[in-house]
């Protein structure tokens, strides 16, 4: 119960943040941080439970239906991943505080934050993966508002959309994959696929693997992880997104929500990992994340993106982990995840702080701040150490045991892996010692140390650095260990050590940190070099144009489809009649269906059809309006006479009466209308009247078909009994029409009535003058 | 009969269709008039033809006497007759006040509304 | 005999007479629009808890017998349409109230708002080809002077467009109702698909199949599938915006009412080739509607071509043709009519505070009314699909549907068009709301009084509220729909109801 | 539009009351002969519009004494109501109700709901149709 109010009090928190902020209290971000603060305590109390395999859960059922329930389960997996959106988001509640204090629209910022941390509790603690999609969702869409949250900037807004289209797009991906998960499976709940025999390969089962569903189903939810976690080659969207504020970057973009996709992969590992699809797909495309990222960081000189691309090639690194799937990979993967939000997390606020004080990000500008703001120079260098991975710092074992993972495979991969540590080192130096040390540099602003509330944040990060440095058997045992565990699908017992001794990882290590020290003192002249490759055909080039291909499709379907002329929409209409009664008739073979009992011609009977027939050629070859009226009279006196000979006199008087209104009527209207004039080429005459007649000729078949084609009696019969005798009258038509379906006739008159107030409207309604 | 009747009404629809093919308003108002011809001869012909014997009980009699014409399609042709009156009369005012609004009775020069990029006011 | 089933269709045509007959005061009509759709709303809950206690109910209308009069037929998918218009009824009404003008309101705007309802319920209500065929009429009629009146030139051009090419549907409709009489002697839709479940000869099965598809354009015409849409963007963004806002909700679902009603009762001779059809009509109306969006610059027009491809979803349920997908439309059409209408009053309010819907001239609205904001993103992510909103779960019922069935393509065409749905949405929110009031554009509104306000705000909240509460309550919601969806597939119990035959 | 013919004004002044009863009687009939509220609305509007053209819109409107819209809302809520004494007598809406109007020995006639309605039918009819001509004659 109380693990599902955790994430409903942070929605909760949403709503009434903005009136926290109404009259620009100092202490409010200190004072509502103290709810993810709380939830991170509470959550540190669940962990024992966890690492007992004993997890809090809870369930509610909601959306029956759809195999949607509101079920919570907090393993350590969970917990690890949720611990971090809590205790990150308090420090980064509270650094907001300062980032933004005199923003006006600050009370809406943290509804939005608010939501995001709410929707990333609901990813982490989900266990029905309909409930993870619909909080995964929400995600995309809190980051959607809050990477725009500078809206009146063109590029926040671009940048936004991106992020929502590709990681909106993947989702959709993934919730067809999840469908299809659920219905080869026949459960959504998480804890009960894991559980079960038949889809969880670690309880030995195959069934789901086998089926031929299995592998679309598999790669459309590795989509959405991918597109989430910023993989290749959908990774454009993250540098991009660096136009959030920067409390924004630090919690979305580093710590929590691109790590979403990882934990997705980590959490389904034991359902949809150990098959080659999984093995090549899942650590390939981390690989190229990885290169790709760390390629990119080299040339950059923006510290955002900075840590953005090493971001990627971070998220690459673990992505790339679970797809191998050893324990030892998946250790390494759980590890660096950790470390990695620790010290990313720290930087980026940094990051931030520097901004906000020198008003400047651009690394090639900034130069010896640490005189003026030591504090923050201090959890800069010291992350930036940890980033490195030098020891005494987490991030040192985290390194550790990604190199013995790669030794574990191959020299290819050790290789790759070795880039990716250069590049990491290289970005730690240029963002966590450039700016600090060496010569002072003009700034925009005169920089002073940061407030409090945006130190403490960087702080408290790199302190934890230090501390899981120092005590890795602790986090092992109390976390990394039980959440390995879940992402292998079964007991793995990990031990964690800063000091291994000398081996041939170690060796590596310090060989990486050595040479990226060196790139660092060359980084000018590296950049230089590198910016001068220009990287047209990325997948970022292939978004604007598929944006851009999909806006001219848009523009020329539709001013091909809705043209405006109402010709070619009747044209289309008429043609889909013709097809379409044309095709099924043709497949029936129906074209010689006739009737069987039709009565004989005569001879005035002829004369009225050749009348009717001549009465529409003239209304359609006359060339004066007053000819085409008359012969649309006379069109309808010959119906009438019809209806005379065939036994209907009402029909008769009735289409007399209307005919000669209608004629008045016509009259009346023309005299107020441009004379006729031939205005369509005569292409389009012959054209038209082509079509025309085999609408036309449809019809006649149809008619015929009608007539030969008997299912069952008329229903008249009743009426022609029962006229008299129950409804008092003898012309039965009459009756019908005021008794037996009196309703019609209600519509009826009504529609005459709405017609009358219409006519009345047109013709009286005067617009105001000046409106037109 | 049915099969002159059947050729009378396509003749009658593939007037009206090519009526309303036309670019001039008018002409299309001509041209639905000549559809609802169309129609209700057709609804007529369908239900099958029978020649005298009103559906109409006579005063010294007590019930309808064999054959008589089906009164159900007329009930339901009269009331379409009367509902295309209301239509053609709304149609011919409406007719009166685009012209008078827009001062011209071609089709193709109505196409404000369907413009996607114009920058034009459309809407009053 | 259940007298019930009539009210929905006489109170609103007793209020439209009566507001006629107080043609002279303004004030009594406004009075008698709001009172009479609050009487309709009132009377069609009543109507729904009915069938959802004791089944589908059933009115002979005169007393006479089907098939033989008209019989007025409730099931759970009727009902469940008349409460969307009666919802959608007085949410409009009480929007009128603050910004209609003082003009249209003197030529009859509130009567023929009334026998507009009226219509639509009695279509909705009707179990009566021929009837059916009559209130068509009814709703078109209202619908063609509320759509011309007062109008200028764009408005004249709609007008012409949308009388024209729904002329022609009724023309389809009523050709192709003559010849089913002409071959079954029966208007009545139980009483048809009675006896067509007693077999059928292939030459019959044949040319009822040849009519189908004769009901499938005039059905299709009315509710705006490809390539028969062309009225609806032509002239949805012309009159005043509750018209647009109660057009935009229920006419072009009266279309599809009728698709779903007759091509699950009357016309299962052929599934696989009808359905198949129409579940390709599906998929390119969705493609159509959304591309046209994605060209539009007028906040109505972007809004006029979705419901283009929102019918292709309610269109897809249909042609998937199982219970789930049929649930799937059923609650699409009553998610997308709240959401539509929704979305639709609150461009009333931007083309208020800006004097006008060009894209290029807004802006600046999420500075200016943050909750003006809030209210446009809670219909305009529904409709998107965003959850927990009612509309992740009408889209989440047809994709599992269709994922049930093996129909991929589909599915991937209409999850893929769901993102763009997304990214016309943000287009609409991004120059409406995000982006910068444009220089030399100023906000030329009109000031209203508080009532005003609350009149124009009021529907908006209350739409909003709807919204949110079938997302989160999602599971009465669709359980209703599943039953509906079962009722549809399972057309036996209606035939029974109506022909009052026990099995 | 407006004829100004003496001829025509005197025809008019003797064909108008003509018409009026022959619309009566066409009505009276029309449940037992060809004829009924329909039509017979469309002859009581021509006596009105036969008498505009003669005169004018005003004097006609004048002559009839109600608003043609006046007219089409009686008649609209003359028919609906012709359906309401079958709800409250236990029937389905729009059931027919008979009964006899009888002076004995001088006459005897059925009534019935239906006639009610068809008397609705009549004054719809006439009301929309005279709107229509009376608005068509009106514009300038």
């Amino acid at each position: 119960m109380m693990i599902a109010l955790t994430t409903l009090s942070v929605f909760g928190a949403a709503l009434v943040a903005p009136l926290f902020f109404r009259n620009k209290n100092k202490l409010a971000s200190w004072l509502i941080a103290l709810l993810p603060l709380g939830i991170t305590i509470y959550f540190a109390s669940l962990l024992p439970r966890a690492a007992a395999e004993n997890p809090e859960t809870f369930s509610f059922n909601w959306a029956r239906e759809f195999g949607a329930n509101f079920s919570f389960r907090a393993d350590s997996l969970s917990l690890l991943f949720a611990m971090l959106i809590s205790g990150v988001g308090t420090l980064v509640v509270i650094y907001a505080g300062g980032y933004l204090g005199k923003n006006p629209n600050i009370g809406r910022f943290y509804a939005w934050l608010f939501i995001f941390m709410g929707a990333m509790l609901g990813v982490a603690l989900s266990d029905n993966l309909l409930l993870l999609f619909i909080f995964w969702e929400l995600t995309s869409l809190s980051s959607y508002v809050l990477i725009g949250f500078e809206h009146e900037k063109e590029s926040a807004r671009a940048a936004a959309l991106q992020a929502l289209l590709v990681t909106g797009g993947g989702g959709l991906a993934m919730l067809a994959g999840i469908i299809l998960l659920g219905q080869i499976s026949g459960t959504l709940e998480i804890s009960a696929l894991l559980s079960n025999t038949s889809t969880s390969l670690s309880a030995g089962g195959t069934a789901v693997q086998s089926h031929p569903l299995f592998i679309p189903a598999l790669i459309l939810i590795l989509l959405g992880a991918f597109t989430k976690s910023a993989q290749f080659p959908f990774h454009f969207w993250l540098p991009n997104a660096m136009a959030a504020p920067t409390p924004v970057s630090a919690y979305l973009h580093s710590a929590t929500m691109v790590k979403a996709g990882v934990y997705l992969l980590a959490r389904l590992h034991p359902i949809l990992g150990g098959n080659d699809i999984w093995l090549y797909t899942v650590s390939g495309v981390g690989l190229i994340t990885m290169l790709v990222g760390s390629y990119l960081s080299f040339s950059q000189t923006d510290l955002k993106r900075l840590l953005a691309y090493s971001t990627l090639g971070a998220l690459g690194t673990m992505t790339m982990l679970i797809g191998l799937g050893t324990p030892l990979a998946l250790k390494a993967a759980v590890v660096l995840l950790f470390a990695h939000a620790l010290y990313k997390g720290a930087l980026f606020l940094v990051a931030g702080a520097i901004d906000h004080e020198t008003g400047t990000r651009d690394v090639t500008q900034l130069g010896g701040l640490f005189r003026a703001l030591p504090i923050t120079g201090t959890a800069a260098g010291i992350s930036a150490l940890s980033m490195a991975g030098l020891p005494p710092l987490f991030g040192f074992i985290a390194k550790e045991v990604v190199y013995e993972t790669g030794l574990e495979f191959n020299p290819w991969l050790m290789a790759a892996i070795i880039f990716m540590g250069l590049s990491t080192v290289f970005v730690a130096g240029v963002v966590g010692m450039g700016p600090f040390f060496g010569k002072l540099t003009e700034s925009p602003k005169k920089p002073h140390e940061a407030p409090l509330s945006m130190w403490l944040g960087p702080i408290l990060l790199t302190a934890l650095s230090l501390l899981a440095g120092f005590f890795p058997s602790g986090i092992s045992n109390l976390i990394v260990s039980p959440a390995v565990s879940s992402v292998a699908g079964e007991a793995v017992k990990v031990k964690l050590a800063l000091w291994h001794g000398v081996n041939t990882a170690f060796l590596l290590s310090i060989a990486t940190v050595i040479a990226g020290i060196l790139l660092f003192s060359i980084r000018n002249s590296l950049r230089g070099v590198l910016q001068k490759i220009e990287w047209k055909w990325g997948p970022a080039y292939f978004y604007t144009l598929s944006l851009d291909g999909m806006n001219a499709l848009a523009r020329a379907q539709t001013r091909f489809l809705q043209s405006g002329t109402l010709r070619n929409y009747i044209l289309i209409i008429i043609l889909c009649v013709t097809l379409g009664g044309g095709y099924s008739l043709f497949r029936i073979g129906g074209f010689d269906i006739l009737p069987q009992h039709i009565s004989d011609v005569k001879f005035y009977e002829a004369a009225i059809a050749a009348l009717i027939l001549g009465a529409a050629i003239a209304a359609v070859t006359s060339s004066s309006r007053l000819g085409a009226i008359a012969a649309l009279g006379a069109a309808g006196i010959g119906v009438a006479l019809i209806f005379l000979q065939f036994g209907a006199p009402d029909l008769a008087i009735t289409q007399f009466a209307i005919e000669a209104l209608t004629v008045i009527l016509f009259v009346l209207a023309f005299y107020h209308l441009p004379k006729f004039t031939q205005l369509s080429s005569p292409r389009a005459r012959i054209r038209d009247a082509v079509i025309a007649l085999f609408t036309g000729a449809l019809m006649t078949m149809l008619v015929l078909a009608a007539v030969g084609v008997h299912i069952s009696d008329s229903i008249s019969t009743f009426f022609v009994e029962n006229s008299l005798p129950l409804a008092h009258g003898r012309n039965i038509v009459n009756v019908i029409l005021v008794d037996f379906r009196g309703m019609d006739t209600m519509g009826e008159i009504t529609v005459l009535g709405i017609a009358g107030i219409g006519v009345y409207a047109l013709l009286k309604f005067r617009r105001k003058k000046g409106r037109e | 009969m049915e099969i002159v009747l059947a050729f009378v009404i396509g003749g009658l629809y593939a007037a009206g269709i090519y009526m309303m093919l036309r670019r001039s308003l008018v002409k299309l108002l001509i041209g639905l008039a000549l559809l609802s011809h169309a129609a209700n001869l057709l609804i007529f012909t369908a239900a099958r033809l029978t020649r005298a014997g009103f559906p109409i009980i006579g005063m010294d009699q007590q019930a309808l006497e064999l054959p008589y014409a089906d009164p159900l399609p007329q009930a339901l042709i009269l009331t379409a007759i009367v509902i295309s009156f209301g239509v053609t009369a709304f149609a011919l005012a409406l007719s009166y006040r685009t012209y008078k609004s827009i001062h011209t009775d071609d089709l193709d020069k109505m196409k404000t509304t369907d413009e996607a990029d114009d920058s034009k006011e459309t809407s009053a | 005999m259940n007298n019930l089933l009539i009210l929905p269709i006489i109170i609103p045509m007793f209020t439209g007479i009566l507001a006629l007959l107080a043609y002279n005061s303004r004030t009594a009509q406004r009075w008698l629009s709001v009172l009479g759709s609050s009487a309709l709303l009132s009377v069609a809950v009543w109507l729904l808890v009915e069938v959802g206690r004791n089944g589908i109910l059933v009115l002979q209308v005169g007393g006479w017998q089907a098939p033989f009069g008209i019989t007025l037929v409730a099931d759970l998918f009727s009902s469940i349409m008349v409460v969307l218009t009666g919802i959608i009824g007085l949410a409009v009404a009480v929007y009128s109230l603050a910004i209609i003008d003082p003009d249209h309101e003197k030529f009859g705007y509130h009567q023929l708002y009334q026998f507009l309802l009226m219509g639509v319920s009695g279509a909705f209500l009707t179990g009566d080809l021929f009837n059916l065929y009559v209130w068509f009429e009814v709703m078109l009629m209202a619908s063609f002077v509320l759509l011309a009146l007062g109008g200028g030139r764009g408005q004249m051009e709609g007008a012409i467009k949308y009388v024209t090419l729904n002329l022609m549907a009724s023309a389809v409709f009523l050709a192709a109702l003559g010849l089913l009489y002409g071959m079954t002697g029966t208007l009545n839709m139980a009483d048809l698909a009675y006896k067509f479940s007693k077999g059928l000869s292939a030459e019959q099965s044949g040319l009822i199949t040849t009519l189908s598809m004769l009901f499938l354009i005039a059905f299709g015409i009315k509710a705006a599938v490809f390539p028969l849409f062309f009225w609806l963007p032509a002239s949805y963004h012309t009159p005043p915006v509750p018209v647009s806002a109660l057009f935009a909700g229920l006419l072009t679902k009266v279309g599809v009412y009728a698709l779903i009603r007759v091509f699950t009762l009357i016309f299962t001779q052929d599934v696989g080739f009808t359905h198949t059809l129409i579940l390709f009509i599906a998929g390119l109306t969705m493609v159509t509607g959304v591309l046209g969006a994605v060209a539009q610059g007028e906040f109505r027009r972007v809004l006029s071509f979705h419901i283009i491809s929102q019918i292709g979803y309610m269109v897809m349920g249909l042609g998937l043709f199982t219970p789930l997908a049929l649930a799937g439309s059923v609650f699409y059409i009553a998610h997308h009519i709240i959401v539509k209408t929704n979305l639709f009053l609150i461009s009333g309010v931007v083309k208020h505070l800006h004097g006008t819907l060009e894209l290029k001239k807004l802006g600046g609205l999420y500075q200016l009314m943050p909750h003006l904001g809030v209210l446009f993103l809670i219909p305009a992510l529904s409709l998107a699909g965003i959850p927990p909103l009612s509309g992740f779960f009408a889209k989440l019922s047809l994709i599992q549907a269709g994922l049930e069935k093996g129909d991929f393509f589909i599915v991937a065409v209409s999850l893929a068009v769901s993102l763009l749905t997304v990214f016309s949405m943000m287009k609409l929110w991004n120059e409406t709301f995000w982006k910068p009031l444009p220089q030399n554009e100023e906000l030329s509104a009109k000031p209203l009084s508080k009532k005003q306000w609350i009149s124009m705000l009021a529907p908006i909240v209350v739409l909003a509220a709807i919204t949110i509460m079938i997302g989160l309550g999602v599971s009465p919601a669709f359980s209703l729909a599943l039953q509906a969806g079962e009722q549809l597939m399972n057309p036996s119990a209606y035939i029974q109801a109506v022909m009052e035959i026990t099995p | 539009m407006k004829i100004d013919s003496l001829i025509l004004r005197t025809m008019v002044r003797y064909l108008f009351p003509l018409l009026l009863l022959f619309s009566v009687f066409i009505f009276l009939r029309g449940h037992n002969e060809p004829g009924g509220g329909f039509i017979a609305g469309l002859v009581a509007s021509a006596a009105y519009a036969l008498y505009s053209i003669a005169s004018n819109s005003i004097e006609a409107r004048q002559v009839l004494g109600v608003d043609t819209r006046l007219l089409i809302g009686i008649g609209l809520l003359i028919a609906l109501c012709s359906g309401l004494p079958a709800i409250f007598a236990g029937e389905s809406f729009l059931t027919g109700l008979w009964g006899y109007l009888s002076i004995p020995g001088v006459f005897k006639i059925e009534i019935g709901t239906p006639v009610l309605f068809d008397i609705g039918v009549f004054l719809a009819v006439m009301g929309v149709t005279l709107t229509i001509i009376f608005a068509l004659e009106e514009v300038e």
